[in-house]
């Protein structure tokens, strides 16, 4: 399994601590700064503020941990889109699957709990 | 007056959209989904709505975490399709209707609702592919002009289901008090079951969301008692969503018939459903 | 648990601040606000609050008209003096108090308080003023952390003087139920009358501002029931700007006394006030 | 006297017609844009969308046009103030005094009405 919590509340401490990689993660749905982000990811990242652990999650792409470090999926998302990933993808990544395997499960009735 | 005509209650999943956008809803992941939409399509085309009222929440598109309001209206003259990181969708631009979201906003804020006012807002697949649930074929323009409510449902305290119930009330209020005549559709929209992220990711409570199909419609006081936690909790953390369907609920009166509904697994990482439901009147 | 020891409200004119900023204090023009304002200042140098939770309006600065809350709250860190467009006025940046804004905003939100939150927020003069009425030389830094509570008084329809009445009483609640021993200040700012544009403009209502200023104490219920054309009309268009006296009164308890006041006309083109209350706490 | 309204209350339909201008004002916050304006302003209006009245009023520094257009005054304060003017000065534009009149009114006690 991974290492990801149960479940991630973007609440308002989390949306504090998660300030500077969230918005350089929604800045990505303006094309310049898709532009921008890919010539120079690490200058990128400097320029937004974010924290070195931030910052290496971003690079990384170690998305448990940029939520940890406060991200919102709906942020995030628009960083794997870039990369070409899907949610099956970032699905995968969270609970320790493949994309296929996640998407397997998803089309028979998705993943019950409790 | 006006008059509400009818309620939907539908997911909002951006692949719904982009299933459309790329001609796929006839390829066999997504054809039971489209299939099940068939009836209620046929039924709201042949019930127009001059304006869709149509609740939903931005994606980190046209909200960002430096303002972030519980309930806002759009009072704006039109909309823009938002780029969400992947080019904005092929979909006309959204008219609005100004006059009537100055009367919204006028009469629910006197009735103790603390509404936000976007006049820029740049729409995203929160309102679009519910626009393209009920007219998948716009051409080059949606059949009807467009008041958007947005719904903070991503930043933790959402409003309780409770709130989210009573604005339903008001604005139906409102919307019958809007000295024009016109048809007016709610839309109530996202959900159902699902869970994007954490160890908990592709979390599907399909006995919850198949109680909640039923409740919407006879029963909302009881999915209005439900806390937000328990809403993450049974649903999932982006299954609160629902508690958007209770704001299109409160605006119908308690005189509504089932049209017809649906309920698929999967849309991309989603339960997704449809509910219609006519609005017979105040008795 | 946490405790409120005063509340103050007070004008908030630009003007006021850059006499201050440009050492004009003891200008004729000046000499008789600023001396009305001393022992208001003694007594707070001498009941010293650990935060200050100050009601304020932005003035284009902040906030455009893209989006417009109601109601707001910042729940940032720290907030950097606005530049309004002369320049960031020379004073400290403002640290906040995440923890209690935190609390402040899930407290009302299950309060049914529509929030609206702010993690970017550069303060205007509608904030910076009073925390210099308040402490004239801070230094380095102010000698209290702020929580921002942004009200509309911009956009019409401003939230009706009941609600902010109703806001300011759970305010109350929610600061006296945080857990932490903290002295918490609440300032309730704007006003007296004045209006800015127009063939009005100039206007001065001291009878209705005297009105007001003896009923904030002992009679808020009379000025809550005011509607927001009465106050335009008596108060002019920005001395609407009064209803956010009315949630620095509902915030305090109902045994308070005056400490002090003063009232002078003109600070720029308004009346300028100030009434300093300390809260007895709840019998 | 003027031709202005006793009262510009900017409701949401003056917010709506006056959104243009009103942007454009908003925008003087900025020490870049207000440099960029003053280098020519007819084409900082154009680059805003105002409409060819709007315009007129914002070039002649129509103040009551503005207001009559949808400007809200805290936004063409920032114009009043890139150019050296007090809010006394647009009051008396407002009320057909000089800047000195309007201000002696003020420290006489304020303009009484009803
Ligand atoms: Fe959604
Ligand atoms: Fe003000």
């Amino acid at each position: 399994m991974t290492k990801a919590q149960d479940n991630y509340l973007l609440d308002l401490a989390a949306s504090r601590r998660g300030y500077a990689i969230n918005r350089l993660c929604g800045s990505l749905k303006d094309p310049e700064n898709r532009h921008r982000f890919s010539e120079d990811e690490a200058a990128y990242c400097d320029a937004y503020g974010l924290s070195p652990e931030q910052k290496r999650a971003i690079l990384e792409r170690d998305w448990t941990a940029m939520l940890d470090l406060g991200a919102s999926i709906f942020y995030t998302f628009k960083l794997a889109v870039l990369d070409g990933k899907s949610m099956q993808h970032l699905g995968g990544v969270f609970t320790g699957m493949s994309a296929e395997e996640f998407t397997a499960a998803m089309r028979s009735g998705g993943r019950r709990f409790g | 007056m006006a008059e509400i005509i009818w309620g939907l209650a539908t997911s909002h999943v951006p692949s719904i959209g982009a299933a459309m956008d790329h001609h796929k809803t006839t390829d066999p992941y997504w054809k039971p989904l489209f299939d099940g939409y068939e009836p209620a399509r046929a039924w709201m085309a042949a019930h127009r709505p001059d304006v869709a009222v149509i609740v939903y929440n931005d994606h980190a598109n046209a909200v960002d975490l430096d303002l972030v309001p519980t309930f806002g209206i759009g009072a704006a003259g039109s909309y823009d399709v938002a780029d969400e990181g992947w080019g904005p969708r092929p979909v006309p631009p959204v008219v609005g209707a100004p006059e009537l979201s100055a009367h919204l906003v006028g009469e629910l804020v006197d009735d103790g609702f603390d509404i936000a006012t976007f006049h820029r807002l740049d729409v995203d697949h929160g309102l679009t592919v519910p626009l393209s649930v009920y007219c998948p074929d716009p051409g080059e323009a949606w059949p009807c002009a467009v008041v958007p409510v947005l719904v903070n449902v991503i930043q933790y305290p959402q409003p309780t289901a409770a709130r989210c119930h009573a604005l339903g009330k008001a604005i139906g209020r409102a919307i019958r008090s809007f000295p024009q005549d016109l048809k007016v559709a709610v839309f109530g929209t996202g959900g159902m079951s699902h869970q994007l992220a954490g160890a908990r990711a592709g979390l599907i409570n399909s006995e919850f969301d198949r109680m909640f199909l039923q409740a919407i419609e006879s029963e909302p006081e009881k999915l209005a008692a439900l806390t937000r936690e328990e809403y993450i909790r049974e649903a999932g953390t982006e299954g609160i969503e629902l508690i958007m369907w209770l704001v299109m609920r409160g605006a119908l009166s308690d005189r509504i018939t089932r049209v017809h509904d649906t309920y698929h697994v999967p849309a991309s990482n989603t339960a997704a459903a449809l509910a219609l439901f006519e609005d017979l009147g105040e008795a």
